[in-house]
């Protein structure tokens, strides 16, 4: 099993961030960057949502939602009874993992590919759906509901966030125009899908590498959580897409999303709904940990398990 | 023609609090405020990035001793504890007095 | 007649800007794409002038010159008389409304090519033609001819302003180059032609909706002028181009920039030479009002105008 | 070592007027100035954007107490009345004082 | 609850310098900086450019008026001679003076 | 023998710079296209060395090396007793020449392409080992070799330059990936390549046009030596490549690397380890002269020196 082109550039960015190399990605580079990877993963699975009876899919969507209610519930007991963290952090860590990674979706996506494995186009929607139930958990696990939450003006602000917008505003432009209406906008979106994600997992590296001072400080714990806690994660998303009939790779990519954990949402999310979490460790952990763990090494095993599911 | 009694408050903070702290400076009632995008180190570490979570911003806000006391003990009730935050105010002179 | 796809953008832009979405795109991404739009449309242009004879587009080159000098003139005493805006506002808005839009004559560009209308390739020439007289006859109506404008410094400023040093530069390029020479730009310059439209007009609908509460406070009759105005300008363009023989495109394309107004010439020279206009006002109508009224209802009423003027 | 009789003239506008600022502070005779890009709100509204013509520049100049006089009285009587702007004065200690 | 015994050092100097400098103050003991990048004129010309090496960052510490001098006397030391740099210093009043 | 495209966009930078247009590429947008420039280069070669036995190149290599480490002794005593420089100045400026400029290689690519003419795949490789050595040499001039100079730190930075990094990065990628891992790259990084070396270059004449006063005061010596020192130098680059047997299109571009000198790497580390060293001085002759020299006239004539070096 060979590994993807575009791991290679998270690994120069990892080398080149570790070795201290003044390389780094302008802030409004790294924008552009997953704005068109955002943009792209809506449009695609907009487009090939056209072509689908939606009816069939709407039950999955309920199915995969609950999930993203239940992930966290699974991971904070372990953060604040085995790691001994304080409830925020607890809470924020579980939301985070809850939640889900587009970065790492999409070397998913381009795994499969290269690998000829196809998977359903509602993967894209599920991506969507499972970004933000995790998060409003987490949130209610470190204040509770009575608390004085602006509930409201918080879940604009997760609903309106960038990630979510760029998804659901792809995936209505792509489903509105279908596959002769994208036709133009592919030199842009799709065929430099790879480029852009190798640049974008070049600065992934590069961050990675800026959270190693972090993760030493940070103990064992955070890493072990981090390499081992995506496994029972990504089972349960393997065991609900293999209950849902999806495909192989529709059962791997749900693997995926559920062993993958959120660095752009959660975070910004957590920082203003729970001051008192310390950014560092859900980051460290994240970023620093997990999301190197599930590109080398997470994603072909989720295939392997959603293969053995399927009796492959 | 230049008004001595004012103060600038600069605050160096998370760029992820920019939206709460300018709504709370109009709430409080500044006459306005100014922006730039920063980075740093401080007792929270390095923070400097493109990475909106571990970047600054930077803060001024003109105005009269008062006012500019309200701002730095609201500021250090709601957010001293919990986020990468400094403050400092020193005395300028200004023109147009009635502006601010 | 169905809705180019680059427009959705213009509307989820809008959306998210309405919903105080955190969305936004970097500055220095909003450089690269205008930079890229003014050099596709110059080098395109230009490279398809290189194979046409310049003999026969002179005469229309004056013609349509003298329109960019008159259009003002009507604009303004509308808006002294019966907008009742004091002179400097009338005369900054009317060399707005003079002047053209970039944006609006590339969506009206993609919109001919998905209905399969040609167009003779001097409409490049016409707007790089139609961006300054007018913005002169706008400072010339607040300042009068003997007052104190630096003219030589100002001139200057327009005439090397970025765009059309952009245009005129890619029009050059491309007509040097002519057809050969262009392929190995193609894929950066046109084959993302519309992608690039695509981000563009996304951050325009972000612009525009960051206009709506200076829409809502400057009261019905800038709206009513944004809506209305282009109208008889675009009638202007299209019987200037149809007299001149354009063919159904040409005229359409000459009607819309005739009704398209300036965004990015027009306020920065404005605010330089004319400081007592209020910049609010001319970038409300001009941004807030007209450009979106133009690439959802304007460019098919001009189509239609130039179909009807041709008797097709 | 510290000579502390010099001004910083701090001046937040129209990043549409850097080159005509800039020119104007060479004439006046500043010997140097420092500019970072801002973002802000004040009287006239909130300026916030990619956009030149409504982003905001920060401009420093040191100086002494004359220069600093004669270029707030020049902008306040070119700029004030059509631009957003704003200026203040404070006292700095400057090292190499011969420089300014 | 406002401490004025501080010092406010600014420094405006060539990017290059970037690196360098904050493991100056590192090691200097300065408890944190901030900056932001910039562009200027000054007796070395214009510097005003993407590319960082004729690009400006702009440095702020706060301190006491010890560390301020400290600091001060090693830049004037090291760069003066060879790099754009220009300093000033100022003084400002704190809250949690015992952070710094 | 016609300009290539590309060239035109340097120009239309370099006239828009002189008549004081407002035109100017962001610097984050200025850091992307060299991040382009650079791991594209070394991309493709890295490719295209994957194909080769490397046992033939490794002696080649070495003697590339050294040239890398002599060029620059020859350079320094025409500067220090013609030009009658000052030590640090003369030693930084012939680090400058000694080391390579990776947009002049990538015009001189682009030059090749169009005439149809190969050349071997590592010459990238060439490009890598001529960046350091030269730089070296130029500190030791200046410095001497028992200086307080912080060697460690100083080498280590030149090493883990972004330039360096990126290009061995490329390379090693390149090389891992092979013709068929390259394929969903190509669009990003190879097709694009052109274009974006067209805004690099617009960007290039616009910061060579910035140094024209310098150039105007520097008076007539700097000005004779940009244009003068490329040639032997090309010569020594060519003859090396002759004798190396490499092919008229490896010859040329040997010569053309031997004959560009360094407006990244050498500047930044020179500016930290030869701080007497003036930096507008090597700046200017880099850029504002030597540069638009090399890609305007230089290149073709390195083209035909390799020509008559092998009797073609
Ligand atoms: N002594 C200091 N001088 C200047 N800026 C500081 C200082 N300490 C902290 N800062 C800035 O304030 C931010 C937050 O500080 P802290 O809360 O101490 O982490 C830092 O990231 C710096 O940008
Ligand atoms: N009270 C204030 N404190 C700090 N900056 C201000 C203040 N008022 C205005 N500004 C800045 O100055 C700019 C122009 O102000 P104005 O002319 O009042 O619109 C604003 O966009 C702000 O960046
Ligand atoms: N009088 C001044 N006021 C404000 N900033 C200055 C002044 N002089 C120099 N600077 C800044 O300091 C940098 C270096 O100055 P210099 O060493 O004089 O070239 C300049 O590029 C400016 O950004
Ligand atoms: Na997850
Ligand atoms: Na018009
Ligand atoms: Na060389």
């Amino acid at each position: 099993m060979s590994i993807d082109p575009v791991i290679l550039f998270f690994l120069l960015g990892l080398i080149a961030g570790l070795a201290r190399s003044d390389l780094r990605l302008p802030p409004a580079i790294y924008e552009l960057l997953s704005i068109l990877l955002l943009l792209a993963i809506g449009l695609k699975g907009g487009m090939e949502l056209s072509q689908q009876q939606m009816s069939s899919v709407l039950p999955q969507m309920v199915a995969v939602l609950a999930m993203g209610f239940i992930l966290p519930l699974f991971v904070y007991p372990v953060l604040l009874y085995i790691g001994r963290l304080g409830r925020p952090d607890a809470a924020s860590i579980a939301g985070h993992y809850g939640s889900v990674s587009v970065g790492t979706y999409a070397v998913a996506v381009a795994f499969l590919a290269s690998a000829g494995i196809a998977f359903e186009p509602h993967l894209a929607l599920f991506l969507v759906l499972l970004e933000v139930p995790a998060i409003v958990v987490g949130i209610l696990l470190a204040r509770g509901i009575h608390s004085g939450t602006r509930w409201g003006k918080l879940l604009h602000e997760i609903f309106f966030g960038k990630s979510i917008v760029l998804l659901v505003g792809g995936l209505l432009i792509g489903w509105a125009i279908g596959p002769e209406g994208i036709k133009p906008l592919e030199p842009l979106f799709i065929d430099s899908f790879k480029g852009v994600l190798a640049l974008f997992l070049l600065e992934m590296g590069l961050i990675a590498a800026s959270q190693a001072r972090e993760i030493l400080q940070r103990g064992i714990f955070l890493v072990a959580f981090g390499v081992i806690a995506p496994i029972p994660l990504a089972i349960c998303g393997a065991l609900l897409g293999w209950s849902l009939d999806l495909s192989v790779g529709g059962t791997a990519l749900l693997a995926t999303l559920a062993g993958s954990c959120s660095y752009i949402a959660a975070p910004a999310a957590m920082r203003i709904a729970v001051p008192e979490a310390n950014p560092a460790l859900s980051l460290t952990a994240s970023l620093g940990v997990t999301f190197p763990f599930n590109i080398f090494v997470g994603i072909p095993i989720y295939l392997e398990i959603a293969k053995r599911l399927h009796g492959a | 023609m230049i008004d001595r009694n004012f103060k600038l408050l600069t605050v160096v903070t998370e760029a992820a609090l920019e939206n709460e702290l300018t709504e709370a400076l109009d709430r409080l009632g500044a006459s306005g405020y100014t922006i730039v995008n920063a980075r740093g180190r401080g007792s929270r570490g390095v923070r400097d990035a493109g990475w909106s979570t571990s970047s600054n911003i930077r803060v001024e806000v003109i105005c009269d001793a008062l006012m500019a006391e309200k701002i730095a003990d609201y500021l250090q009730e709601h957010y001293y504890r919990d986020y990468a935050m400094v403050l400092f105010i020193s005395d300028v002179g200004i023109m147009r007095p009635e502006k601010f």
